[in-house]
Order: C-alpha cells, then structure tokens, then sequence
C-alpha cells in the first residue's frame, strides 16, 4: 500500500470534509452522533431553562413571576422537551450512534442512510413542536390526559402532538437500525456474552423503542383526530373512557422511562469497571437483568393509574409488577458496588460521575418501592415525592451517566483531553446541586404538595427555596461542562487512542477513529473487561 | 394566595409538618408503612452508600497493600446474587403484603353513615350533603363517622386529595367513583386538587372541616334555615325592583341571576370571578366592582339602604335559584362559564 | 433502505456490510422488525377498539350490519390477489423474468387501486346514509344507542382510513418498484427491494383481515 | 420460476376460508359465529405470513421478531381488558357531560343513583 493512500485510509472522520454538505449529509454514524449531540444539547439547556423559569417561580408561594398560564406552559416545555428531545434520544443517538459500530467491531451501523434521516425527523420534528409551543403555547402537560386535551385546552395541541408523533419515527428508526446492527454485524468471536453491556443496554433499549413507540404513535393519531375531526374515542360525552387513554399512553410511556435509564446503567457499567480495574461482578447477572427490565417494564404501566378509576384487581397486578420489575434494578445495583471489590479504583472525574449515578439511582428506585405500595403511592400520587422519584431516576442517574459517558468517550469522539480538575468540580456541583433540588421534593411531596402548582400554601415555601437554590447549583453544574469541553476541543491535551487503558473494541483504534472505524477487520477472543490481561501486559 | 381563594383556606394546620396531620385512623397506618420504607430504604442506602466508601478506601489504587488476590469465582458470584434477590424478593413481598392489606382496607369501607357527593369542575369543588345542602370548596362532615364519598367532575379529570386523611381519588369525567374516610380529629384540613386540570389548577383548593357531631348538626340547620331566609330575600327582591332588571323576559340591561352561585363569571374587565357568596354580595353593595362582561354598569348601589339581615335574605334568596327557575329564555350572555 | 442504483451490474455489498449475504439478512430483518412496529401501531388501535367492544357487544354488532359485507368481503377477495400477484412478481424477478415481473406489479398495483376505489364508494355511501360521524357532519343512526354506535362508526373510519393511508403508501413504493423494473438494471438487487415491498403489501392484507373480521363480520 | 404452486394454492385455501367465515356470520350470528369468525381470521393471516410473506422458509430469528409483536400485543390487550373486565365501564352510565351539568335541581349524581343500583 502506498504511503498516500495509507494516510487516506487512516484519516480521522473528523479531518476528512468540512463543507456543509459533508455534515448535513454524512452517513457516517459517528458524524450523525455529533448531529445528535448538537440537537439534543440544545433542547436540554432549552429545557433546562423552563425548569430555572419554574423553580424561579415557585420561590414565593404567590404566583408572581409568570402569569398561570405561562407557568402551565413552562411545564408542559419542560416535559415535552425533556422527554422526547432530550432523554429519550440522549444516550442511545449520541453515544450509542458514535459507540454501537466500534464496538461491535462494524464499520458502521446497518442503515446508515435511515440513521441520518432519524436525525432530520428528530430535529424538524422537535423544532417544530418548539415553534408551536412558543409560539401559541400548549398547556397540557406532557402526559396530554383527555379530555383536558381534546376540548379543553384552547392552543396549539395538534401542533405539538404533531411533533411528538414525527419525533417517534426518528426512535423508531434508530431501534431497528441498533437491533439489525447488533444482531447481524458484529466482528468474528464477538458472542452475545462478550458483548459489553452497553451494548446489552442498547439492544434492550432498542427493544423497547420498537415495541413501544408504535403504540404512542396510535394513541397519539387517536387524540389528534379525537380534537381535529370530532372522533371521540376518549370522549365520555360518547360514553368514551378516559382513562383508556392513560392506559395506551402509559403502555408506552412507562417503557420509555426504561428508554431513558437503561443507557445510563450500561454506560456506567463501564466506566466502573474501568476504574475499578477489573470486570464487572456477575456479568451474566448484569445482561440479563437488563434483558428482564425491558419486559418486565411492558406490565407495570398501571402504576400510574393506581388513583386514577381502574379496577382494584388491576391495581394489585400492577403493583405487585412492580416490585418484580425492582429485583433487577436490585441486582445491577449491588453488582456495581460488588464490582469495586478487591479492584484498584482511581477517582477522576468518571468515576465521581458514576458513583453519583450508583447513589442517585439507589435513592431513586428506593422511592420506586414506595410508589409502587399501593397504600403509600394514593397519598403521594401526583404530589412533588412523584416528581422527586422520577428526577432521582430520569435526571439524578441519567443524565449524570451521560454526562460521564461523554467524559469517558470524549478523547475517543474528540480526540481531545478534557481538563480533569475542572471536570471533577462539575461532578460534585451536580451530585451536590442534585441532591439540594429534590431531595426537598420528596419531603414537600409526603407533607402533601400537589405537583404542577403555580401557587401553594405558605408552609411548603421553605423547601421550595431550597429546591430552587438548589437548581441554581445544578445549573453550574450543566454548564461548567459544556464550557470546558468545548473549550477542550480546540485547547485541550492531544488524546491518545486508548488514554484510560480501558477494554473494548472502541479503544483499540484511533482517537479519534477514522472513516471506517478500524483499519484492519477486528476479531475478539476473550470475554470482555479483561482488565486484568491489560493491567499485566 | 391569590384573594379568590383565600377565605377557603384552612385555618389551621399552618407550619410545616413533615408528615400531615394525621385525621383519620387510616393515615396512622400508612405512616407506619411509610416509616417502614422508609427505615428500609435508608439501610439500603447506608449499605450501598457504606461499601462504596469502605471499597473506596480499601481498595483505591494506591493502596498496595490491599488483599487483591482471590478474586470471587462466577459461580460464587451466582450465588451471591441469587442471595440478594432472593433477600430483596422477600423484602419487597413484605411490602407489597403490607401496603395491598391497607389498601385494601381503604378501598371499600365500612358501611357508611352518609354518602356526600363532590363534583369537581374548573376550578372548584361543589359539595352536596344528602339533605341536599350545598357548599363550595369546603366540606364540613361530623367526626367520627364513616363518610362515603361519591366524586364525579363536569368537565376534566381532577383528582379530590386530603392530605390529612390520606385519601385521594380521581374525579373522572362520566363516572362515578367513591372514596370513604372516617376522621378522628375535629379541625380543618386542606384539600387539593392533585390532577392537573389546566389554568387554575393550583388555585382549586378548599378545606374540609370537621365538626362535632352538634356542631355539624347547627351547622346543617344554618344552612337548612337558608331556605326560610331565601323566601324573604325573595320579597325584597321584588320590593327593591332587582326584578325588573334581572328577571326581564330579555334580560338585556342586567344578567339573569338563576343558577349564578357557584358558577363562573366572565367580568367586562376580562377577569374570571367566581360567584359566591362575597361576589354576590358585592355587586349588591359595589356594582361597579365586578361588571359582568356585555353588560353596562348601570346598576346602583344599595349600601346603606338594605341592612345586614336584609342582604343576608336577598343572598340566601339568589343562592337558592336553580338554573331554569326563572325563564329558560332569559338565560343568555351572563353564562359566563369559563373557557 | 437500499434505494441508490448501484453502479454495476456486479453485485457489491453496501460499504458498511461485510458480503451481500449478511446484506440481505440484514435488510430482512430491519424489515420485519419494522413490520413488528406496524402491528403495534395498529395494536393500539385494536386495544382500544377491544375494550369497547367488550363494552357496548350489542350496539357494535347492530351498528356492524350497517356496512356493507358485499362490497367488504369482496375487496378482502381483491386484496388476498393483489399479495398473491406480488408474491408472484418476486418469483419473477427471482428468475430474471422482467416483462412477467412488470406484469405482475402492474396488476397488483391495478388491484390496490381498485380496492381503494371500493373504500372510496363504501365511505361516500356511509356519507349519504349519514352515517359518519366525523368532521362535525350529521350522524343519524336508525338504530338504539346512537352514542355508542358512534364509537363503533369512530373504529371504522379511524382504522379502515389508516388502511388505506398504508395502502397509499405501498402504491407509491410499487410504483417506483414499476420504474425499477423498467430500467432492469440490477436484478438481483431489485429481487431484494421487490422482496422487501412485498413484505409491507402482504402485511397490509394482514392488517385488513382484522379489519374486515373485527368490523364487518363481528354483527349481530 | 419455481415454487409458484404454493402461493397459488394458499391462495386458493385463503378464499375457501374466508368464504366460510362470512358464511358463519350470514348463518350463525351470534357469539359462536363470531368466535368463528375470528378463528378464520387468524388462519388467513398465518396464511399470508406464511406463504406470501415467507415466513415458512424463513431462519428462526426472523420467526421470533415476527411472533414477539404479536407477543407484546397480547400483554397490551390482556393487561388493559384486565383492568376493563373487572370494572363495570358503566359505573355511572348517566353521569355523562351534559347530565353533570351541576346548578341542576338535583344532585348531578342522582339521575345515575335512579336508574341503576340503587
């Protein structure tokens, strides 16, 4: 091979084409995660604000920032972009596009082409539910309960549902393309149980977005012909059901809580296991419980509904799902803390990130256990201990993993270090800025304070300054990081291609990778983790 | 607060109690429970909190000296997790036992001593007892008695939560759902609304006042005596030529008053008032004060020329009107119902 | 999923795959995969459709006979042919037969038309007999419990109307398929595609077997 | 071409069955028609699925992507008629928009108290 072509070859994506159309365009997955990335960080800070806006609000009990209105508007912000722009997507388009190739060891994922579209049908579906909630506003809430949806609320609904069902699309895509890739494409010796379990927790979550979205699509084509056309299937004026409308949305809307959380364990499993130096504890155990939690989280839908009028019996089988659905999260939960057994644990910043997330994630699923009590969940149904269990899950762990998911692979995505000192004060910012903004909430919401509450009664004030303080805290903590890493993309250390002696098949190519990911077709012989061939090479 | 709502606050309860008041027997034991979860959670947690910085300390890189050698074997870690789940298995049927017991218990009560029906509605709750008293966003109910709920809504899902007693039911549109407490303690308690039901939601409060059973009693005869007083009120309605205006065939100078208490009105001011008592009474008094929207504000005052007693009357009088009790045809713009 | 026309007539893996083998499983399996996402979507109306028609048994099956089975059963007829015709054009193309396969999408493309033809004819005469419940127009309903007839009306117009949006749309893929086969430049690659549409057509004759079962056979 | 027999005989069995499905409704309305009915519905769709669609030839994985949507319709269907047959859908078969009109003479719930359980 000839010194040019070699060096063409072994050219990074990122060097390779800087027009336009070399982005917009790209079927690379790795380019198409930084498209992602770009999107979803920008909805999340949007987001992000109408939670300061809210949190701003409810500092004095009076509702004296924003009208009530707009306040209801904030929330339904929040919510709808949180939800469907930022968490669902986040882990799986971002890392999961950038990472699921490398490390199966393909030099791209199955559809490359349907990968790119998803992207276009995320943004333009996102942008234009944003513009039709910015600019006529939508008030349902996220959760767009009939009838408060259908003939209630005056605004741009349609709109917005609109957004929301185009956006499923992209979800929908990017779970066959994760499935076909994970199931077809990997590299020679490469088993199901050498499979590193971010890869596990993709195809779970893959999984789920296929089988679950279709039917949010449904209800969702249901409620706009419901408000458009006059169709009233939800309608009790036409002896409709309301609350089937809670049981088709939530049939997809509690699996997409384990959308949004079940990226978050497999990205933590390895960063502990890399800064434990050694392989995870029970990792049959670790894939298979996540398997579990992508079933077990199609039953137990009805624990949204346990107030809501459907039958006691359902109410007992749903409950008593969910504490089965528990036991796995259990297992990762203890396997993790097992895994810095006898290990060499190094504390940077990732592994700050990713204790964060075993503490966060205990607190949260902890509170799961009371919400899933049938006794318990009708006194703190709908209150703010609700919102606190759901944050602790959906924001506490969650976004904590992804954020140290994108420390840990930023050399391999950037070729860049990151400064380490400044990356450790984020991580305590956030943990400590977390844990100030809703652990309050969790107190407020067993003293009984509704949630989405503009105004409340005096007596809860003092948490709810808390809380908001808190939220300020947290903000630094979001954007500390995306200060120092973009700043780390132009001055930031030289990145080699492995900087964590990490194991997987991602670090045994460039930083950043080229084109087709590996120069040379990788085959894999061991199980992985093998820390400890690594650590005595 | 916002001024609409503030006489339906209840008086007492203020300052923050971490966990409610407890009202009812009931709420005794969901505390138990709670305190329960949450005793098992924070052993959980210390656990896991505990080995992460026990492991931390022990096994951190620099520390050579650490006993790193004899790693568990996978089936050693099989049965270790076996044990875990088998140990959380237990512990979470316990619960799941515990919390569907008491549920259970909450869920169909004992035979009720009345059965009071609630019907939410944007923004308010309206309450009838079965001697078919009404009131707005407060329920008064005799101690000690078991008190059968039955809750439907007008218009969107709202949700009827007393805190204090720990109760909370939906109230869906187009069915009929029931909820019982029996309290313990006299006092007033919150009560919210918990289901998001859209602009006013954190204003749909009221109170639940619980009474002795006399004073419950007086109190129903109070409100009983309304219709005596409504009959008076009926008089001076006439007398004072309230009539003339507001029960034209057309009512086109003056909004017709049947129906009105507790409904919403639609002010020329754009703002939305609900009309109670206090509304009623200030456009008696201050007619310029709440101008009903289509409306000219022409009507005069009556300060100083009724008394007290004689504004109680005409009140009591436009609190007793029925929807369609004056002619059907003269309900027309003043609806008001808002949204 | 595989649209561009490639090159040569020499059969060459998209680059990201390995050999056309895996190629091809893959594409089969994100087909399924999708057709999988297909039923859950109709899955959801059929769920709700379920619940109501354990609800209000009487009133669905009464309200049932007012369609009209003749025109029903026979684009069930029509619709079973138009798959076999496609099944048999990707028996076609597989043999390198290219005016048997243009003949054989052809008709199955006349057949899908003529099927929405009929829907079209059925929905205009529920519109006559006002008996479409939509877009604020009158429903009368000569029967008891119009309310809940209504819901019935609101299933039908609500599934066979996403029937037909599929149908519409596996029209337009055919088409291109007609074009493809016109020009011929790469059989075997269009045996691929071929295959894969003839997925999506026969899963929509799936999903009309359900409609046409749940809503016009389940009368009283 | 090969293997143009059986599409064409599926094809054949499709409309024998069909034809004694609309029969059974003409025939027997009714809950046993309608079981019937159903019955042949899932016929003809594994006929479909099978012969038109391939899955008769088709490799186990593809088998199992196939059957896991029906799987996972059947726990949507099952889970929510669970909750609908052990509630009565009509507990309050009156309490509808306009009868809930509150500020009528009775309690808005009587009308539905009458006319069942009292």
């Amino acid at each position: 091979m000839s010194e040019a072509a070699a060096n063409q070859a072994s050219e990074s994506y990122l060097s390779s084409g800087w027009r336009i159309r070399d982005w917009l365009l790209t079927t690379d997955h790795k380019r198409v995660a930084w498209l992602y990335t770009i999107s979803i960080t920008a909805f999340f800070f949007l987001g992000g604000l109408a939670a300061l806006v809210i949190r701003l609000e409810l500092m004095t009990p009076d509702g004296d920032v924003v009208s009530a209105d707009a306040y209801n508007q904030l929330f339904t912000i929040h919510g709808v972009v949180m939800v469907w722009f930022f968490l669902i997507p986040s882990i799986p388009n971002t890392l999961g596009n950038f990472l699921l190739p490398l490390m199966v060891g393909a030099k791209d994922l199955a559809f490359p082409k349907l990968n790119l579209i998803s992207w276009y049908i995320y943004t333009v579906g996102g942008l234009f539910t944003i513009a039709a909630v910015i600019t006529s506003g939508v008030d349902t809430g996220w959760t767009f309960y009939t009838p408060y949806s259908t003939q209630f609320a005056d605004r741009a609904v349609v709109a917005a549902l609109t957004g929301v069902f185009v956006v499923g699309f992209s979800s929908i895509a990017t779970g066959i393309n994760f499935i076909v890739t994970t199931h077809k494409m990997r590299a020679p010796g490469l088993t199901w149980f050498r499979l590193p379990l971010f890869v596990w927790a993709n195809y779970a979550t893959s999984l789920v977005m296929v089988l679950a979205t279709p039917v949010l699509s449904a209800t969702l084509i249901l409620l706009i012909l419901e408000r458009m056309m006059g169709i009233g299937i939800f309608d009790p004026a036409l002896g409709g059901d309301p609350i089937l409308f809670q049981h088709l949305f939530w049939f997809y809307s509690h699996p997409a809580v384990y959308i949004m959380i079940l990226p978050g364990m497999g990205v933590v499993s390895e960063l502990i296991t890399c800064f434990s130096r050694k392989t995870v504890f029970g990792y049959h155990g670790m894939a298979l419980s996540i398997l579990a939690i992508s079933v077990f989280g199609f039953l137990v839908w009805g624990h949204h509904m346990f107030v809501s009028g459907q039958s006691l019996y359902a109410g007992l089988m749903f409950s008593l799902f969910s504490f089965f659905v528990a036991l796995p999260s259990a297992i990762k939960t203890f396997n993790w803390t097992a895994t810095l057994y006898k290990g060499k644990l190094i504390f940077s910043a990732v592994m700050i990130y990713a204790l964060s997330f075993v503490g966060l994630f205990t607190i949260g699923g902890f509170t799961g256990i009371f919400l899933a009590s049938l006794a318990v969940d009708v006194h703190v149904h709908d209150t703010y201990f609700v919102v606190a269990h759901f944050h602790y899950i959906m924001v506490g762990s969650m976004v904590t993993a992804y954020i140290g998911g994108l420390h840990f692979w930023w050399p391999k995505m950037t070729g860049r270090m990151y400064p380490e000192l400044w990356a450790k004060v984020a991580a305590l910012a956030l943990f400590i800025g977390f844990n100030l903004t809703f652990f309050p909430q969790y107190l407020m919401g067993y003293a009984g304070m509704p949630r989405r509450y503009q105004t409340y009664p005096e007596d809860f004030q003092i948490l709810h300054v808390m809380s908001s303080l808190g939220a300020g805290v947290l903000a630094i903590g979001y954007l500390l990081p995306l200060v120092y890493l973009l700043w780390s993309l132009r001055w930031g250390k030289r990145a080699p291609p492995n900087p964590w002696r990490a194991a997987g098949l991602e670090w045994r190519t460039d930083s950043p990778p080229p084109k087709h990911n590996f120069l040379e077709p990788q085959t894999v012989t061991g199980p992985p983790y093998d820390y400890d061939t690594i650590d005595n090479k | 607060m916002n001024d609409e709502v503030a006489p339906y606050l209840p008086e007492v309860e203020k300052g923050l109690h971490l966990i409610p008041t407890q009202a009812t027997e009931h709420a005794g034991q969901v505390d138990h429970l709670y305190f329960a979860l949450v005793g098992a959670s924070a052993i959980i947690l210390l656990m896991v909190v505990g080995l992460i910085a026990f492991f931390g300390f022990r096994y951190r890189a620099g520390n050579k000296t650490a006993n790193r050698s004899n790693l568990p074997s996978t089936r050693t870690e099989n049965r270790v997790e076996i044990a875990v789940l088998a140990a959380m298995l237990t512990v979470f049927m316990g619960f799941f036992a515990w919390a569907t017991t008491l549920y259970l218990d909450g869920y169909r009560g004992p035979e009720p001593a009345m059965t009071i029906d609630v019907v939410g509605k944007q923004w308010m709750w309206k309450i009838q007892h079965p001697d078919g008293t009404r009131e707005i966003n407060a329920l008064h109910v005799p101690v000690d008695e078991v008190i059968q709920l039955r809750v439907t809504s007008q218009d969107v899902i709202h949700s009827f939560f007393v805190p204090a007693f720990r109760i909370k039911r939906d109230v869906v549109p187009g069915t009929e759902k029931t909820a019982w407490f029996r309290a313990t303690e006299p006092g007033e308690y919150r009560l919210f609304c918990a289901e998001y039901c859209g602009s006013f939601h954190s204003r749909m409060l009221g109170k639940v006042v619980v009474m002795d059973r006399g004073d419950y009693q007086a109190w129903l005869t109070r409100q009983g005596s309304g219709r005596t007083l409504a009959t008076a009120g009926k008089q001076l309605f006439e007398a004072h030529g309230c009539s003339g205006c507001h029960m034209g065939k057309s009512s086109v100078r003056a909004p017709s008053l049947d129906g009105i208490y507790g409904r919403s009105v639609a002010l020329q001011s754009g703002e939305v008032i609900l009309a109670d008592e206090a509304y009623i009474r200030d456009s008696i008094l201050q007619p310029d004060k709440h101008v009903a929207a289509g409306y000219e504000p022409i009507m005069p005052s009556f300060a100083g020329q009724l008394t007290e007693e004689e504004i109680l009357r005409i009140v009591a009088y436009i609190k007793s009107l029925q929807p369609g009790d004056w002619v059907k045809a003269s309900v027309n713009g003043n609806e008001g119902e808002s949204q | 999923m595989t649209t561009t026309p490639s090159t040569t007539s020499k059969a060459v893996p998209d680059e990201q795959f390995d050999d056309l083998t895996q190629q091809r499983q893959a594409v089969l399996m994100g087909m399924w995969i999708f057709l999988a996402t297909e039923l859950m979507l109709f899955g959801g109306i059929f769920t709700a459709f379920t619940v109501y028609r354990f609800a209000y048994p009487d009133v669905f099956a009464e309200a049932a006979t007012h369609l009209d089975l003749k025109l029903g059963t026979l684009n069930t007829v029509l619709l079973v042919t138009s798959s076999l015709f496609m099944a048999l054009a990707e028996r076609a193309v597989n043999a390198e037969r290219r005016r048997l396969t243009l003949t054989f999408l052809l008709v199955t493309i006349s057949i899908g038309v003529i099927f929405l033809g009929i829907k079209g004819y059925e929905w205009h005469h529920e519109y006559t007999e006002k008996l479409m419940p939509i877009l604020g127009l009158e429903f009368i309903y000569p029967g008891a419990n119009p309310d809940r007839a209504e819901m019935f009306f609101n299933f039908y117009y609500v599934l066979t109307g996403l029937h037909a949006v599929h149908m519409s749309m596996g029209l337009v893929m055919l088409t291109v398929l007609v074009v493809f086969t016109m020009r011929w430049r790469d059989p075997p690659r269009l045996g691929r595609q071929i295959q894969i549409n003839g997925l999506y057509w026969a899963f929509v004759d799936v999903v009309w077997v359900f409609i046409f079962t749940t809503q016009y056979l389940l009368r009283a | 071409m090969k293997d143009v027999r059986a599409p064409i005989l599926a094809w054949g069995a499709y409309l024998v069955v069909l034809g004694a499905s609309v029969a059974a409704t003409l025939l027997a309305p009714g809950l046993m028609g309608h079981i019937f009915s159903l019955l042949c519905a899932a016929i003809l769709a594994s006929l479909i699925l099978m012969f038109f669609m391939g899955l008769r030839a088709a490799d186990n994985l593809l088998r199992v992507f196939a059957l896991a949507g029906l799987m996972w319709l059947t726990i949507m269907v099952s889970l929510t008629m669970m909750d609908y047959i052990s509630r009565d859908i009509n507990e309050c078969p009156n309490a509808q928009a306009d009868d809930v009109a509150i500020n009528t003479q009775e309690c808005p719930l009587d009308s539905a108290r009458s006319s069942d359980k009292s």
